[in-house]
């Protein structure tokens, strides 16, 4: 149980010195299972941080394919992969890292049906994924399945931090954003613009928390991390609410598996957008 | 009539609502028409209460907002999607609309990211 | 001047559709120049996104080779590439993302006989070292060459962030730290530790900031940001004095090429350490 | 006699030097002796002065310090390489250690870092 082969101590030796961190922690980290929604301009960076820490297993979710109009932020991707799945593109780079790693490559779509399927053998859940729709799904089967989400989200020059379902009080999505907002509300990176360096910063700090959770240095207090890179301080960090008593998913004991599978999820969020990845 | 001196900030694009400007310093009076109308005709006839949350997004809506209001309001309050915190917390923690407003404060509306 | 082959409107529309960006934004980026100092944890994920984004001209100076022990926080680098060059394995990383990116490898040593015409053929200098001499030269530099210095650091689970030399009455190093800090009170990343994901959180707001100043979006305001993994809340940001009129290098007429080259810049920061990089 | 509330944080490294805590919340007189000396005995014989952050690192290092003191000061303040903010700005600005502390402020002593 706690043994490492000799090289992961060459690998892994300036994190495992850390306080907090050890052997143990190493350890830890290599028993430990993270599945991550989207290799986008979120995704890509928190793989690469999540796989060069040496994550025993990690899952990609992903059935997009690569476009050009992707490598501006998804920095895993390249040029030459072009055309191919991007849970496939995300891959090979992580290996070509780390060759260790055990990485599943999953290219179907997300949806209430296989949801809970796909996010079970996990530890922990990434939320980079860009429609509203997919981010009510994830907090519905992270609730069922009792894990935490570690959310992100960017547009523009802003991104915004959050890890929902943690521990016994942590709120979910749905404590704080009860009501999808209004469909003519929403706009699409499509239309909206992102920089690629926003995103990073915010899968960055993704990958961070998720660390901190499967080595037990998370705080687990509710909190948002609001991010403004033109803003002046550009970080400001919210207080949030507790689980809510009142809340349909995370407080209501019929919440399960025929609920998410019931639930048209893009009707629920005001229905089809052409761009809208489900 | 005394005034409180107010902080207002916002993100997440809900300044493009509001002439793109990110930060406002407001001034409003410490009492207020419970029914939050905001006309000035008429004070001296209305029932009056502490100047609360409620009644600051009847004024920027009223007095503040460029755009459509349902891009900010809806029925009485925000819109979904919207997070409003009161100096730095989530305003469910403070009662909502009902936290009565003090010198000082503020109030920094959000709009939820969703992108990725 | 202000014109792009039909495929970067495809590569970058994402930011060009920002507000402040725009075609001409993109234009700037395509005829701007940046070095990279050290392609090591801070250095990759910055190189990363500059190349993402488009910056015409990338200079990479560093002359170590890529170590197993680099892997778990330099992202760039490969399992195949250990014993290579980092500039180049950084280069060819990029150039999988980025193929029509120029880059400048320079695998030599930084030293006060050639820093000042190594880094000046560029707009913007990026300090991603790991030592105090490097970090004075730089700045020293900088100074002289009268061109803003993006200055990163992380340890363990902490960093730092701050633009040196910006506009008319930006801070240098020196002027923030007139005098280093004694040998004693040094560790280096092999001592104290470093998390992976700290550095990418540092690099990534670099390659950011550097963006900004390219784009003219930088509010030119000196501050420092603090970041701290673990704290609550994770960020602070500093109000920094400005350019100080006793300072020996921003302020100083004599400082120029002999002042730098007749500068032992170990020996005044206190000795040789074994594992500084000079 | 008065006393001052404060806030002390550390980064970098520094809280290291004080038992690995960050952050403490101290309580020091409003008047101080001129000399910075903190010992309790005889202050009615000193000259006094408001209290500043120069009394207040005196303060640190007398009674607050786990380790060496080198690592922390260097003849009568801070030692190079450590910055040292007041309410978030760095205490050049606001007149070094000649500042007089208000209730309630915060003074923040960090290392600056220099790995990579
Ligand atoms: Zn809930
Ligand atoms: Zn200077």
């Amino acid at each position: 149980m706690c043994s490492l082969p000799l090289q992961d101590y060459q690998r892994y030796g300036r994190q495992m010195i850390l306080d907090g961190f050890g052997l143990s922690g190493q350890v830890k980290l290599k028993h430990a299972s993270v599945v991550v929604v989207d290799a986008g301009g979120l995704g890509c960076p928190a793989l690469q941080y999540l796989g060069a820490a040496g994550i025993g297993l990690i899952g990609i979710i992903d059935h997009d394919r690569v476009e050009l109009s992707n490598l501006q932020r998804q920095i895993l991707h390249t040029t030459e992969s072009v055309g191919s799945y991007k849970a496939e593109s995300a891959a090979q780079a992580l290996k070509r890292n780390n060759p260790d790693l055990n990485i599943d490559i999953m290219t179907v779509a997300l949806a209430p049906e296989n949801a809970l399927e796909l996010l079970r053998p996990y530890d922990i859940i990434l939320d980079c994924t860009d429609n509203i729709p997919t981010r009510y799904l994830l907090s519905d089967a992270a609730v069922v399945l009792e894990k935490p989400l570690v959310s992100g989200a960017a547009q523009k020059y802003e991104g915004q931090l959050c890890v929902y379902n943690l521990g016994p009080t942590g709120p979910c999505y749905r404590c704080i954003f009860p009501t999808p907002q209004p469909r003519e509300t929403v706009g699409s990176c499509e239309e909206l613009g992102i920089l690629g360096a926003v995103t990073g910063t915010i899968g960055n700090m993704q990958a961070l928390e998720t660390i901190k959770i499967l080595l037990g240095l998370h705080d687990q207090k509710p909190s948002l991390l609001m991010y403004s890179a033109l803003g002046s301080p550009p970080f400001r960090s919210i207080k949030l609410r507790a689980r809510k008593p009142t809340c349909s998913a995370c407080s209501n004991p019929d919440h399960g598996l025929s609920s998410i599978s019931n639930t048209d999820y893009v009707q629920f969020c005001g229905g089809v957008s052409p761009d809208w990845v489900i | 009539m005394s005034t409180l001196n107010l902080k207002i900030e916002f993100g997440g694009g809900l300044e493009l609502l509001f002439s793109n400007q990110r930060s406002y310093q407001i001034a409003l009076p410490s009492l207020v028409p419970k029914d939050n109308s905001t006309a000035e005709e008429s004070l001296a006839m209305k029932e009056m209460k502490a100047l609360d949350v409620d009644y600051l997004i009847h004024h920027m809506r009223d007095h503040m907002l460029q755009e459509r209001v349902e891009l900010f309001m809806e029925k009485d309050t925000v819109r979904p999607g919207i997070l409003v915190l009161i100096n730095d917390t989530d305003w469910e923690l403070e009662g909502e609309g009902d936290y009565k407003l003090q010198e000082g404060d503020e109030v920094v509306f959000i709009s939820t990211l969703h992108g990725g």
